[in-house]
């Protein structure tokens, strides 16, 4: 129930943010999320860490029964995880909004409470087409939080971020149907009893997806993909990120970077790697390439970006390398720290997104060009820039190393000639593609470094029109204070300790981890190895909708006893896949 | 012959209320005049509640007859209450300045008579079960459409649309009516039944193909199909908005039924079963509708996309509705009882209706809208300009038009989206992954449109200069409210739709189809069989 | 590859802990005490103390007796630590960090395990010895040193000095490579902080920056080292990691390299990397020099005494995979070897004190490496040990010169420092300081020197290796001494440096080279020399103090030679290690097949420097090699100079050709790299970041635009006249039943 | 195709009808159909054009007769009589849109009316 409450507490506040006046909308808003913060709290406490793999909290509603879907929400301790992320950064938000945001306050708040309600949606839902729903519901708030509050391009930039995002993932949506079709259907034709009925629900959903044909699961990843590496965003389809990133306003940033983009890993975690094993094994190099392609082309990019803002937003291209790095080596610890990887991008780079529109709020520039030496007029700001740089560049101790690390080391233990190792697993991935990944690192400290000396250190450069006396110079700072003020440390201190927190005691995570990550692991071997595949044959040849399929429509008995006798060809894909 | 009539009573009550409102509208009295609009409404409501509880078909598709019927009267009464007011304001204002009333003046009556006519006429194509009915049913929609686009307003514009509309029709009512000459030749029957099983026992011949070919594309004029779309954009555009909704369902629907209702008579080829019958839809129809399916919605989109006015955009977009739906309908109805998610044609069924109260909802933030002309007389908005900032200036009719907009665009969780879904899943059953993949992509070019209707109501800024003006109609905006809880609350609370159109998406045989013409056995024969459930299909198979 | 799993299984679960199963002496690990915990806590919690300190913006030498309090108690505690152990190994665990488990293919339960423990045998009690010890005595000077920063960056300063400290342990401490991970990172991190600390300064920002990233670079290696040593042992724990490479010493030392997984033999040369890195050796030693941009205490403690040692640790450590490497101690070996001649080359040519002493480090830094290269980690270790206090005690010499004179630290413009009032103790400390580094005999710098070059000699193919520190040892004792004659001795003469408005409430940044246009404060006018007001300030009694105690320690680290037979205490504290080398297989049974470089223990005496036994005459080599050095410099910079700028040396510089200019330049190295690495790295970058708006974004704008220009393609078709629309509409059929008709004669 | 479709037509009628086929019929039809719809689309004037459409109706017509003769089925006729009944409603419709265009443009050409377009 707490799940509901969860995604319908900020839909109520939203609802009464839009009738009360706009005075009113602050205070609705906090006490909105706050609430919301309360509730997953409670939801955090009423969890069964004991048995943090299976689905927890869960409620089911019919809805549309005809079609199948389901109004059915649970969580493991992945999703709770994110779902705590995202309770975390919705009070953020609305708090380093307060003297940002000057009008429109009720369409402003009203949109933020609808976004978290929808991104809480994602990670609860288990039933696919509600999963989809609030996946792409989350576009219009943000749509809305780009296009009116956005600096000068918002328009262009939030008709980017949702196109893209849109078309991506209504290909997605084809693969998902396609699988709760075959799960509907054709289950009868690999030799297991189909319902004969549609279900959307996931559990449901995944045993049937694993049973299929690897050529089919390869499509399926294929289709999949195209919406979650638009949303991740996987080099090459990221550039809608900057933009978006670079117009939205401070709070859109910090959801955009902390939340938003874990849709697409959350879906990898959650769709791709579980559903489709013998693809993921078989394309596990090629979505490692491209992470790594982004991770080293992203981190370049942004030393030679002047604007602050687009800087971070490129960096968050190279960082989510790192995230799905850590997926595509398929093992325990990879995935771990890709999950990982998710809370703590979310923790460091939104902090960081959050410093830059403080600066934002009192400049009115991010331009490296006309910002630097701000550590003698803001040492608090600088402190707190300084320590989530250095979350961001992975340093031990804090947040980022931890992740970072272990999506390196998941993806080096996966080398195809380690297998027989104690601390190897095997897989296809291995020496070089951690070394170059790792390269990231020293990319990494080039940027952010490059950025901390530029607007931190060094001799102080205002913008024109700031005196460097301060406030005094003519009130431009608005009601703010040189320095920090009170409330914004206060926004940014909890972000610092959980950094902190996650650096040096992820143990407790990490556990409640494991077994969530285990179950996808042992999936992926067991089912996406499988030799026995004579069951996956008929399906083979009995697959309508397949390119090469269209002319086995009309398949007779007698074609399929001619297939089922050669199993070996139809499971080549998945054998060379799995059998290093 | 009783059972025929019990079959045409929601007809038969929206035909008196014609007959009523004829007269009506003429009565010198102002207020009784003004009753016409409600007579028509009510006319219409106890028709659907009629129709809703009154009996199957006898066609093909015997559940199709209750539900098309219901829903378009249903969808009536809205674009009735659409349509208040866009005829005789002037006359209504200068009798009551005092000037004396002339019926001949006054076109209330035949306004409104024309509209329970064309909604009348696409109820009876539900009813069809001859080609001759089929035939006049299709004009009986047609021909008052005609009339009401040319006198919708008093512009040029709508006096253009109507010829274009007008000779473009008849051009396609003479193709598909030799289509159906083509189809009686070929089989020597106009009664769907028999043209069935004749179809079904002897196969397809070439006369019958090409019958059904030019029928199918004749038939697309309606449902405004590329190659058939062209009048489309300009006879939308020209139309009062009211009027442009009413054209935007109505015929449409009317197309649409009529194309299940020729496609049942070959059947469709690619139940999820691989031993059902029906296995009769030629490749080359196939083809054709493939091929009419994937250009409609791309031409429609990427037309859409480049228009600037807020009409047009519409009307191409209907366009690319039709498209989609022609998915549904290469989908077909799957196995028989297949479940919703299969059934292709209930995907359709469900996508008109859900279209109707969209389309509704979006031509009723337009028509609720008016501007003072050159001359003083109101004229309808037409410009992105005078929808900015709707929301926060008129907050029904904006935040009408932004969520039917985002729900035509297909986005969760509205109701376009549940409505497209099952397009989806149908298509995939169906094995058009391509047509399905291609209908995503349009989806998205769609976003390009349906977003600025969304952003340029809900956050822009009022444009300087005057503003436009609400209409004197409060049922325009009262439709609009309609469609827009409907739109909301159908997507969680719709399930009894799409049970609805699921039953009404059962193609029956006639009882004598079980021909196993073919190295597979037929199964639609037999009495009608609860369709929900599937496991008593197999064995219905059996035994037949 | 199977077998050598099948080794590997055996140790993990047979043989581990189990001594004698292969000859290793190594002795069982104990729980230690939890009060080990606090030696790494304190210094953090000084850290944190000083942090609270700024925020309640204390205006006051709080923070430094905060930080000297609480690294005091943890060198206490250490010491204490140092009794407790007698030669055993403990392990402590504060709490578990970080932990996955998951079950292999095999079915095997397989984990990563990295506790924050404290690993404690005597190489760790030996290096935390002097770390904190070093540090609280530096932090002490530091108090003083940095007096004028007192509310504005002093807490900022020893918050980075505690988090230092507690890094520094995590290294040192920590009982796996991934806490060693952090605690190397931890204090990179407080070294770009501390070198940045004058943040205003253009060059300190820019050197603090190269600092990390350099470190980075070499970090990777680090890391894939831990990535390959767990994947080879399925832990990164010491206790296992070091137990299961014993089992191929026997091979190794008897030149069956092929008989060692080529994965274990890989996994030395990563782990070395991160120590070239670290440690400032070639090829990533560029960023040491640069780094003296912080204030000196920082250069003493951090880029002189500890953390540049950690490389030497690191290797000390693991030692036992670096003995079962084929490659990895000679390429030590070598690498040391050249940088150690390279750094001296560069400081030979240097006017800037600091730098001088900054490339002298570097130089015996390669000393280290070229000792732990030709087997002698006892040598090794023990030169860390002894450069730990006489380098410190030489930098704090020369930062207390640099914070008399204003930052003056050239030596042309300073002379005759020793004979000014208030000076003499640093003229004593610098000239203790400047005897050890040269290695003038008895000292300790000699007795650790000599050991590595004795070494060097003595080890197969190692010779080429002593004859390159042999010289190196005479150019060290030249420059050493210059400095010392120049600045020291000589004629009284001094020119202020250019911070002498330092005790102004700017900090000592405030008037640093590159930010005159943009200081709005505009003291550009006025900063200029003005000596004539200029009084040099003797340093005070922290500063002499701590110089004295170094003194003292650093003269006293000769007495440790003599409280042991084989390398004395050091050696003993080495042996009782996991660095411990000679191995425990008896070589004779392999003497025949001893070919290789590693098949040889060092009681062989197996080479010869000039057919005499290197242990017995390299006392008298180095000896001599040291005075000459010495000598030079005597006659070079002492013997009849008048002024401070110049001395005899100049007339010989035309003698050389371009050889000093390409050393003052520091052979350019910098500007190689800049032209090599960083420049197309840059280039490429900016193409990238024009590839990714005009290519990949324009693609997909392009595909944006695609539906539009369709769009606007079609539109024509709309004309709005009825004729038109007939055709297309008869057009468009005819075409789509062409469409069919083909189609279906195709048989589609 | 065009086997399968002669094969019918020279099957005749059941009864010889003064030598005609249905194969004359049916072309008949089809070239008045073609004929209409060459004449819609080339001419301008609005009443030639509606007329145009007329005589395509009408093909259909002759169409449908010819086929209800062949098959001895009374349908096809019936249709016929409805398909005039329709034809004439339009006919009525036409001429009206006709005589209210005239009076806007005096002009019935189609070319006149292309305000909307694009």
């Amino acid at each position: 129930m707490e799940l509901v409450l969860l995604i319908l507490v900020p839909l109520a506040f939203a609802i009464l943010i839009a009738l009360r006046p706009a005075q009113e909308a602050k205070f609705h808003a906090v006490i909105g999320t706050l609430l919301a913060a309360g509730i997953g709290v409670n939801a955090l406490g009423r969890f069964d860490w004991g048995t943090p793999a299976t689905m927890q909290l869960s409620a089911a509603w019919d809805w549309l029964p005809t079609l199948g879907l389901r109004l059915s929400v649970g969580v493991d301790s992945v999703s709770l995880m994110l779902i705590a992320l995202t309770l975390l950064l919705g009070p953020i938000c609305v708090f380093c909004s307060f003297t940002a945001i000057q009008e429109k306050e009720r369409t402003y708040y009203g949109w933020l409470l609808v976004l978290q309600a929808a991104m809480t949606g994602v990670f609860a839902s288990r039933d696919i087409v509600l999963f989809y729903t609030c996946f792409e519901f989350t576009l219009v708030p943000m749509y809305v939080l780009i296009s009116l509050f956005g600096s000068t391009n918002r328009k262009a930039a939030a008709t980017k971020f949702f196109l893209y995002t849109f078309t991506g993932s209504v290909i997605t949506l084809a693969g998902l149907v396609y699988i709760a079709w075959f799960n509907a259907t054709q289950l009868d034709s690999i030799g297991i009893q189909s319902a004969g009925r549609w279900t959307f629900d996931i559990a449901a959903l995944e045993a049937a997806a694993q049973a299929m044909p690897a050529n089919v699961q390869g499509w399926l990843l294929l289709a999949m993909m195209c919406g979650f590496a638009i949303k991740i965003p996987l080099f090459p389809v990221h550039t809608w990120l900057p933009l978006a990133h670079t117009e939205a306003p401070t709070a859109g940033s910090v959801v955009l970077a902390g939340v938003l983009l874990k849709l697409g890993t959350y879906g990898m975690f959650r769709f791709v790697l579980p559903f489709l094993p013998a693809a993921v094994l078989e394309y596990a190099p090629i979505i490692a390439t491209l992470s790594i392609i982004g991770i080293l082309y992203g981190g370049l990019i942004c030393w030679v970006q002047t604007d602050v803002k687009k800087l971070v937003a490129y960096s968050s291209v190279a960082h989510l390398g790192f995230c799905i790095l850590g997926l595509a080596a398929l093992n325990t610890v990879g995935i771990t720290g890709s999950i990982l990887y998710m809370i703590n991008h979310g923790l460091s780079t939104g902090a960081l997104f959050l410093l830059i529109g403080m600066v934002y709020e009192r400049y009115h520039t991010r331009s490296m060009k006309e910002l630097g030496g701000l550590a003698c007029k803001m040492p608090v700001w600088a402190t707190f820039m300084v320590f989530f740089t250095m979350a961001s560049v992975g340093l031990p101790g804090l947040n980022g190393f931890i992740s970072e690390f272990m999506c390196l080391m998941g993806a080096f233990q996966a080398g195809d000639k380690w297998g027989s190792l104690p601390g190897g697993t095997g897989g296809d991935l291995g020496f070089w593609y951690a070394l170059i990944a790792g390269l990231g690192m020293i990319i990494a400290a080039m940027y952010l470094l490059y950025m901390v000396g530029r607007v931190v250190w060094g001799p102080l450069v205002l913008p024109a029109g700031h005196d460097d006396h301060g406030h005094d110079g003519g009130g431009s700072h608005g009601p703010l204070p040189t320095d920090l003020c009170a409330r914004e440390i206060f926004v940014l201190l909890p972000l610092a300790v959980l950094c902190i927190a996650l650096g040096l005691f992820p143990k407790p995570v990490i556990k409640a981890l494991e077994p969530a990550v285990n179950n996808v692991v042992e999936t992926i071997n067991a089912t996406g190895k499988r030799p026995d595949a004579a069951s996956g044959v008929k399906a083979m040849n009995d697959l309508p909708g397949l390119p090469s399929s269209a002319d086995v429509r009309h398949v007779s008995d007698a074609d399929v006893s001619v297939a089922s006798s050669s199993p070996t060809v139809q499971w080549g894909g998945a054998l060379s896949g799995g059998d290093k | 012959m009783s059972e025929k009539l019990a079959l045409l009573v929601p007809e038969i009550i929206v035909f008196l209320t014609t007959c009523i409102v004829m007269v009506v509208g003429l009565s010198p009295n102002l207020a009784v005049r003004r009753s016409c609009g409600l007579l028509s409404a009510s006319g219409l409501f106890i028709a659907a509640i009629l129709a809703i509880n009154g009996p199957a078909g006898d066609g093909l598709l015997p559940g199709l007859t209750p539900y098309i019927k219901a829903v378009i009267a249903l969808i009536g009464v809205l674009l009735v209450m659409l349509v208040a007011g866009t005829v005789d304001r002037e006359e209504d204002a200068r009798v009551s300045r005092g000037g004396v009333f002339n019926a001949l003046r006054t076109n209330r009556a035949e306004f409104y008579s024309f509209i329970l006519f064309s909604l009348t006429g696409a109820m009876l194509c539900a009813s069809a079960s001859d080609l001759i009915w089929l035939f006049l049913a299709l004009e009986l929609t047609s021909l008052p459409t005609y009339v009401l686009v040319t006198m919708s307003t008093r512009g040029t514009r709508s006096q253009e649309a109507g010829v274009k509309y007008f000779f473009l029709g008849a051009l396609g009512a003479a193709v598909f009516l030799y289509g159906f000459a083509l189809i009686y030749g070929g089989t020597g029957s106009t009664k769907f039944v028999d043209i069935a099983s004749i179809i079904a026992q002897q196969g397809i011949n070439q006369i019958t193909l090409a019958g059904m070919i030019l029928a199918i594309i004749g038939v697309s004029f309606k449902i405004a199909a590329v190659p058939m779309h062209f009048y489309t954009a300009d006879v939308y555009q020209g139309a009062a908005s009211p009027v442009t909704a009413f054209l935007a369902f109505v015929p449409k629907t009317a197309g649409f039924v009529s194309l299940i209702l020729l496609l049942a008579l070959v059947g469709w080829d690619h139940g999820t079963d691989k031993v059902s019958v029906g296995h009769t839809l030629p490749s080359q129809l196939r083809l054709l509708l493939w091929v009419m399916a994937a250009l409609t919605m791309t031409i429609g989109n990427v037309l859409a996309v480049v228009q600037s006015s807020p009409k047009r955009v519409l009307a191409y977009s209907s366009i690319a509705h039709s498209g989609y739906m022609l998915v549904g309908l290469i989908a077909g109805p799957g196995d028989y009882g297949a479940g919703f998610a299969h059934n292709g044609i209930a995907a359709v069924l469900f996508y008109l209706a859900a279209y109707g109260l969209m389309n509704v909802g979006a031509f009723a933030a337009l028509a609720g809208l008016e501007r003072r002309g050159r001359d003083g007389r109101p004229v309808e908005i037409d410009s992105f300009d005078d929808l900015r900032g709707l929301c926060a200036g008129r907050p029904l009719l904006g935040w009408t038009l932004v969520v039917c907009s985002l729900s035509l665009l297909g986005l969760p969780p509205l109701l376009g989206f549940f409505s497209k879904l099952p397009l989806f899943t149908s298509g995939i059953a169906s094995g058009e992954i391509v047509l399905v993949i291609v209908m995503g992509i349009n989806s998205a070019i769609a976003a390009f449109y349906y977003l600025r209707f969304a952003a340029v109501a809900m956050l822009e800024d009022p444009s300087d200069g005057p503003k436009p003006l609400a209409a004197p109609f409060p049922a325009r905006a009262m439709s609009g409210l309609v469609a827009l809880v409907l739109v909301i609350s159908l997507s969680f609370f719709g399930d009894a739709l799409m049970k609805a159109s699921r039953n009404a998406a059962v193609v029956e045989g006639s009882g004598v189809r079980a021909v196993p013409a073919s190295p597979s056995p037929g199964h639609k024969a037999g009495d009608r069989h609860d369709a929900a459930s599937p496991a008593a299909a197999p064995a219905q198979r059996v035994g037949a | 590859m199977t077998i050598a799993s099948d080794i590997m299984g055996s140790i993990l679960h047979g043989a581990l802990g189990a001594p004698g199963a292969s000859g290793a002496a190594l002795p069982a690990i104990e729980a230690g005490p939890w009060w080990v915990s606090l030696i790494p806590a304190l210094p953090l919690l000084a850290c944190i103390l000083c942090g609270v300190s700024a925020a309640m913006r204390i205006k006051s030498k709080l923070p430094a007796w905060i930080t000297v309090g609480c690294l005091g108690v943890s060198f206490a505690l250490t010491a204490a630590m140092f009794q407790q152990l007698a030669g055993g190994r403990s392990v402590t665990i504060a709490w578990e960090w970080i932990n996955v488990a998951w079950t292999d293919s095999g079915g095997h339960e397989r984990s990563l395990i990295a506790n924050f423990g404290f690993y404690v045998d005597s190489l760790t009690c030996l290096w935390m010895l002097f770390v904190t010890g070093l540090a609280t005595l530096i932090a002490l000077y530091a108090s003083e040193y940095m007096s004028h920063d007192v509310g504005t960056g002093y807490c900022r300063f020893f918050a980075a000095f505690g988090l230092f400290v507690f890094s520094m342990a995590c290294l040192v401490m920590g009982d796996n490579l991934i806490l060693l991970y952090l605690g190397w990172e931890g204090v990179g991190l407080c070294s770009y902080l501390l070198i940045g600390y004058f943040y205003k300064k253009p060059s300190a920002v820019a050197a603090a920056k190269k600092a990390f990233i350099m470190n980075r670079i070499g970090d990777l290696g680090l890391a894939l080292g831990i990535f390959l040593a767990f994947v080879q042992f399925g832990s990164v724990e010491y206790k296992v990691i070091l137990e299961a490479a014993q089992p191929w010493l026997a091979a190794a030392q008897a030149g069956h390299f092929d008989e060692i997984p080529a994965t274990v033999q890989l996994i030395p040369i990563l782990l070395m990397i991160g120590a070239f890195g670290k440690s400032a050796q070639l090829p990533l030693y560029v960023w040491l020099p640069d780094a003296m941009e912080g204030p000196t205490p920082v250069s003493a403690l951090i880029h002189a005494a500890t953390m540049v040692t950690a490389g030497v640790y690191l290797i000390a450590r693991t030692y036992p995979l670096f003995l079962v490497s084929e490659y990895a101690l000679p390429i030590v070996a070598w690498v040391g070897a050249l940088t150690a001649l390279v750094a001296a080359t560069i400081g030979m040519a240097q006017f800037d004190i600091k730098r001088i002493m900054a490339y002298s480090t570097v130089s015996q830094l390669g000393y280290m490496f070229a000792g732990l290269g030709v087997l002698t980690s006892t040598g090794a270790a023990f030169h860390v040990f002894t450069h730990a206090f006489f380098k410190a005690s030489l930098f704090l010499s020369c930062g207390a010169v640099m914070h008399g004179f204003a930052g003056q630290l050239d030596l042309r413009k300073l002379s005759g420092v020793g004979f000014m009032k208030g000076w003499q103790f640093v003229a004593i400390a610098m000239l203790v300081g400047c005897l050890n580094l040269a290695g003038f005999p008895f000292t300790a710098g000699y007795f650790s020197k000599d050991m590595i070059l004795a070494e060097a000699f003595v080890t197969p193919h190692m010779a080429p290796i002593g004859w390159i520190l042999l010289l190196t040892a005479g150019l060290t004792a030249y420059y050493t001494f210059r400095v010392f004659f120049r600045v020291f001795v000589g004629p009284k003469y001094y020119e202020p440096g250019d911070e002498v408005h330092a005790h102004s409430d700017h900090g000592h940044g405030d008037h640093g080279h590159g930010e005159h246009g943009h200081d709005a404060h505009g003291h550009a006018g006025d900063h200029g020399h003005a000596a004539g007001e200029f009084h040099p300030h003797a340093p005070g009694w922290a500063i002499n103090f701590v110089l004295l105690t170094l003194t003292v320690l650093s003269v006293g680290a000769a007495g440790l030679y003599f409280l042991g037979d084989h390398g004395g205490w050091v050696g003993k504290m080495v042996h009782a290690s996991s660095a411990n080398y000679p191995p425990i297989v008896d070589l004779a049974a392999h003497s025949g097949e001893a070919a290789d470089a590693h098949a040889h223990a060092d009681h062989g005496a197996h080479g010869s420097f000039l057919g005499m036994d290197p242990h017995k005459v390299m006392y008298y080599v180095s000896g001599i090699v040291g005075f000459v050095g010495i000598a030079i410099a005597f006659a070079l910079h002492y013997v009849g100079r008048k002024t401070a700028a110049t001395a005899n040396a100049d007339k010989l510089v035309p003698l050389l050709g371009p050889i000093p200019k390409l050393a003052q330049g520091k052979w350019f190295v910098d500007e190689v790299y800049d032209l090599l690495i960083v420049k197309p790295l840059h280039l490429i970058s900016i193409v990238f970041a024009y590839i990714d708006k005009l290519l990949v974004d324009g693609l997909v704008n392009a595909f944006g635009w695609v539906p539009r220009g369709v769009g606007s393609g079609l539109r024509p078709l709309q004309s709005g006249n009825l004729h038109s629309y007939a055709v297309q509409m008869a057009g468009g059929v005819a075409v789509l039943l062409l469409i069919v008709f083909l189609a279906s004669i195709a048989g589609l | 195709m065009g086997t399968d479709l002669f094969m019918l037509a020279q099957a005749g009628f059941p009864e010889p009808m003064g030598g005609a086929t249905l194969a004359h019929y049916l072309l008949i039809s089809v070239l008045m159909f073609a004929i209409g719809l060459i004449g819609f689309l080339t001419r301008r004037n609005l009443i030639v054009m509606f007329l145009c459409t007329e005589l395509m109706f009408q093909a259909a017509g002759i169409a449908l007769i010819a086929f209800s003769r062949f098959h001895l089925e009374h349908s096809g006729q019936t249709f016929v009589i409805f398909v005039l009944t329709v034809a004439a409603a339009e006919a009525a419709m036409a001429l009206a849109l006709v005589v209210l265009l005239f009076r806007k443009r005096e002009s019935l050409d189609a070319d006149e009316w292309t305000e909307m377009k694009g």
